[in-house]
């Protein structure tokens, strides 16, 4: 018979494993893929000036997924010279986490921009993909007011905008194929996409076929923009604990093998 | 009323409503297209009347061990779930129904609190069966082992540091073998539940219309 | 007439009919088919036996899901469980986590005790109803731990609260046989359950216990809807083989 | 502070107390995780309760005076359940759950034929041919899906019973490679649920409730300890 451990010491370990990062951030190793650092490279590469169509479509059950990464990509395009159209077409929940989560973790960011001039709010739009074919072919038309009911003909921003040709980069959350459809395959915009961990295998081919031009995938890739943009947040700490808390797993079965070889050895079962 | 209390009656009315609602996946009959939308429809309705039987078992099961139990902490503990169920259920109908502030307040406190903490228990017992599980004992749990270690290193975030091949053999396990596996897994699954259905609606499927008589 | 894109689910939907209806006719005329062993399901009356050795209840789930496939399976194997736990003198313990079901389980425990000649032991508190999921879970790791159940049977549609209940079990040392058709859940039910059920060995669970002729004729033509469905799978990748023409018109040929 | 704080306050408070008591069973099952447990089922069914009026009300009643007659018919059936607690009467919710039966089975089943069997029959058309990697790749995929699905062939014939030996092994050993990775993917988003709980946990005012249970988790072990040596 193999002796087992008690469970509950694995459970305290695990107290430790998962708590202890989370209060002090150790930093460990994230390597970075290769779609995380081609959106960074992409938005360094930026031209100055150039227009930034940013969707944030964050909802509440899907924010340990996306808030991260969104905090983290909006914080990089504001700290470059680049002009940034925000909106939400994905949920109606977008607008109140933008102004609940969001802002704040970028409020030091947003200070040395001025609303209006360096960016613009649409907030939530319906009818999705309908939606997006509109806007990519007329904003005006689409869009006839931000989010606090200023009409966009009186937005300086928005003067020499008038449809997508005139976007340098289109950056969504959710899912990427709408994106595709009526920005890249028309008019050519790049596409990338803030989305899921589960997606990331399902997505690659379009990183490859050249349709996507960057993909922050779930948590962990955020952990990796937020290492990019040397900006620690959200994300790296749970980065931390999660590297960490599959270690143990994986060192656990480690020893359970261990043990179970040593007990068959002794001739046990 | 003899003839009403035949099983046969009941299960001609569930198998012509199942056929009904296969039918109306394939052909495009308006007709029919409706009355199976209100069906569904007719199915809400009745978990809802179902739901009060629950409340009732809930009653009997909670208001015997309040009447007769002598433990006076399990006495204590039946009688708060009644509470807690009565007052949560006069609370969500209070106007507006299923919106009243005090109703949300007690759900924010509870469920909101709840439900998270039991599912993130399973960080636990996941660990603890990950130990015993993996186990080299055969060739089927060697391969078990294997494609576990080779996962589980992937998703780690600090995998790709580890060795750079963990990421290839990661995302090479999850698109090749695995996809093979679960696709197999999903196919079977249709077919079973399809000749299941086609027992459930000639009757040779559940014990609740198999048995005869009147009970 | 036919929804767009679903003749070709039409009819293949046809020959697996076919195939499981007239296999039920032959076999009514002339029982020839026999099923291999499913373990699993030949371990329930150990497990119950068990539960009567030790003098400790025995727990049930049918899984999670409202009235499916899976859920209708899972009663069926329930049904027997508690027959035989109705022959032993076990006290059964069935818990319910949707309100739909509830009915169900009900009669499917009382009949068992009716057929077991025992309906006079029934009681209604045997079926516990715990709505949604996750109190459900607590509640059976709260009876697992308190009443040392020393054996469980959990066959249907399972999710996240499969591992809670049978790590519990296993650490109040009961013996388990489970099993779902979710994909997801399948490999703790194989990890930790003494005798698992592996997918859509759960759909074959009435036709296997009960050993009437006619069941089994379903189950054998499923084998033949297999076979056929597996030699599709097959004719298309060679098609795609043979040219990327082949293969998108073979795609289209599914997509009618 | 005034009231709507003070209630976010008493809120937060014993959401985290009930978020802890849950985690006490990990040391044994006690009185905490017995009143968390009560707590949970009882407040999910008066919400269950809640819900179940509102639909009856939104479903059944409004449209029966929007004068859609037709929906009285769920109304009966729905009171015709009831009759399963009495004993003489009890065949007429058979009619009922024979109408549950039908259609959620029928439902249900029926969204399969597409998402389960055509799509994932679509998706192995795949091209055997090509670079050495796809080749071996392509090759699993085909033959590890025809392998695993032959797996769960039942019928027992005895002049195929060497053949299928073989295929089934195979498929075994392919679909308990698919369930070791299903396994060890599902790690992942566990840690991820209990990492943000633990977030939570250590955030205002969650926080003061740790020392609090530390103190009695120790109590209990000590109390253990001390039962043990008796």
């Amino acid at each position: 018979m193999v002796k087992e451990f008690d469970p509950r010491w694995m459970y305290l370990l695990l107290f430790i494993v998962v708590g202890a990062p989370l209060v002090r951030p150790l930093g460990l190793p994230l390597p970075i893929t290769a779609p995380v650092l081609a959106l960074y490279d992409k938005i360094e590469s930026l031209p100055p000036g150039s227009i930034v169509l940013f969707e944030y479509g964050v909802g509440a059950a899907s924010w340990p997924e996306h808030g991260p990464s969104n905090i983290a990509v909006l914080k990089h395009l504001l700290s470059k010279d680049v002009k940034i159209i925000l909106i939400a077409l994905y949920t109606a929940e977008g607008p109140t986490l933008f102004a609940t989560k969001i802002k704040p973790a970028i409020a030091s960011y947003l200070e040395k921009k001025t609303y209006g001039v360096d960016y613009v709010d649409f907030g939530y739009v319906t009818g999705y993909e309908t939606a997006m074919a509109a806007i990519a072919e007329d904003m005006h038309k689409a869009l006839t007011k931000d989010v606090y009911g200023t009409p966009i003909d009186q937005i300086p921003l928005m003067k020499n905008v008038k449809s997508a040709r005139d976007l340098a980069l289109v950056i969504a959350t959710g899912y990427c194929e709408p994106y595709i459809r009526q920005f890249y395959t028309p008019y050519g915009v790049p596409v990338a996409i803030m989305t899921w961990g589960m997606n990331a295998p399902g997505y690659m081919p379009y990183i490859s076929a050249g349709q996507l031009c960057g993909m922050v995938a779930g948590i962990r890739a955020a952990a990796e923009y937020e290492v990019l943009i040397k900006s620690p947040g959200e994300a790296s700490a749970s980065s931390d604990a999660l590297s960490l808390s599959h270690l143990f797993v994986a060192i656990l079965i480690v020893v359970g093998n261990i043990q179970y070889y040593l007990t068959r050895r002794r001739g046990g079962r | 009323m003899s003839w009403a209390r035949r099983r046969e009656l009941p299960l001609f009315l569930s198998a012509i409503l199942g056929i009904m609602a296969f039918a109306d996946y394939f052909f495009d009959i308006p007709v029919l297209h409706s009355v199976v939308s209100d069906l569904q429809v007719w199915i809400i309705i009745l978990a809802a009347f179902a739901m009060f039987m629950g409340v009732i078992n809930l009653t009997i099961v909670h208001g015997r061990v309040v009447m007769r139990e002598k433990d006076i902490i399990r006495r204590g503990l039946s009688a708060w779930t009644l509470f807690l169920m009565y007052l949560m259920a006069i609370l969500g109908l209070l106007p507006p129904i299923t919106a009243h502030p005090s109703f949300r307040w007690l759900y924010s406190t509870t469920v909101a609190a709840l439900d998270p903490t039991v599912y993130s228990i399973l960080a636990f017992y996941i660990t603890s069966a990950s130990y015993r599980a993996f186990r080299a004992r055969n060739i089927e749990t060697m391969i078990f082992l294997i494609a576990g270690i080779i996962v589980i290193l992937y998703n780690a975030p600090i995998g790709g540091y580890l060795h750079p091949g963990i990421v290839t053999l990661g995302s090479w396990a999850m698109n090749v073998p695995i996809v093979a596996g679960q696709r197999a897994i999903m196919v079977g699954a249709a077919i079973g539940a399809l000749a299941l259905a086609i027992r459930t609606f000639t009757g040779r499927e559940s014990a609740w219309l198999r048995a005869g008589g009147g009970g | 007439m036919f929804v767009p894109g679903r003749i070709s689910q039409f009819v293949i939907f046809l020959v697996l009919c076919f195939f499981m209806l007239s296999a039920l006719w032959l076999s009514k005329r002339k029982p020839i088919f026999k099923l291999r062993k499913i373990a699993p399901l030949d371990a329930i009356e150990e497990v119950v036996g068990r539960c009567a050795e030790m003098g400790r209840p025995l727990l049930m789930v049918p899984g999670i899901e409202g009235i499916t496939a899976q859920t209708l399976a899972g009663l069926t194997v329930v049904n027997y469980a508690t027959s035989l736990a109705a022959r032993y003198d076990v006290e059964p313990i069935m818990l319910v986590a949707v309100q739909d079901v509830y009915p169900l389980a009900l009669e499917n425990v009382r009949l068992a005790f009716q057929a077991e000649g025992k309906a006079d032991k029934f009681r209604p508190e045997m079926v516990r109803f715990v709505y949604s999921q996750f109190p459900m879970a607590t509640t059976a790791m709260g009876i697992i731990n308190r009443q040392r159940v020393a054996g469980t049977v959990m066959v249907g549609g399972f999710y996240a609260e499969t591992l809670m209940i049978l790590e519990n079990a296993y650490r109040a040392g009961a013996v388990q046989v489970g099993g779902t058709a979710n994909y997801h859940n399948i490999p703790f039910f194989v990890a930790v359950c003494d005798y698992a059920l592996i997918g859509e060995e759960i759909f074959a669970a009435s036709a296997y216990l009960s050993k009437d002729p006619e069941q089994i004729g379903t189950i054998v033509g499923e084998d033949f809807g297999r076979l056929f469905l597996a030699l599709l799978a097959f004719i298309g990748a060679i098609l795609a083989t043979l040219g990327a023409t082949y293969g998108k018109w073979f795609i289209n040929l599914l997509s009618i | 502070m005034d009231f709507a704080e003070f209630a976010s306050l008493v809120s937060g408070l014993i959401a985290a107390a009930l978020t802890l008591m849950i985690y006490s069973l990990l040391y044994r099952e006690n009185i905490l995780y017995r009143i968390a447990e009560h707590t949970f089922v009882g407040i999910y069914a008066g919400y269950g309760v809640a819900y179940a009026v509102k639909n009856i009300m939104d479903q059944g009643v409004s449209r029966i005076s929007a004068g859609n007659y037709w929906f009285i018919i769920p109304m009966i059936l729905g009171v015709m359940l009831f009759t399963r607690f009495t004993v003489k009467q009890a065949w007429i919710s058979r009619y009922s759950m024979a109408v549950m039966v039908g259609v959620g089975t029928g439902v249900s089943v029926r969204a399969l034929i597409e998402a389960q069997i055509v799509r994932q029959i679509k998706a192995s058309v795949i091209s055997l041919y090509g670079g050495p990697f796809t080749v071996i790749d392509n090759l699993i995929i085909v033959f590890g899906f025809i392998c695993a699905f032959l797996y769960f062939f039942f019928t027992d014939i005895s002049a195929l019973r060497r053949p299928m030996s073989y295929i089934a092994k195979a498929g075994r050993y392919v679909l308990m490679f698919t369930f070791g990775g299903a396994f060890g993917g599902t790690v992942l988003s566990r840690m991820t649920l209990f990492a943000g709980r633990m977030q939570y946990l250590l955030s205002y005012p969650a926080y003061y409730m740790i020392p609090v249970f530390v103190a009695i988790i120790c109590a209990m072990i000590y109390y253990d300890l001390r039962k043990k040596k008796e």
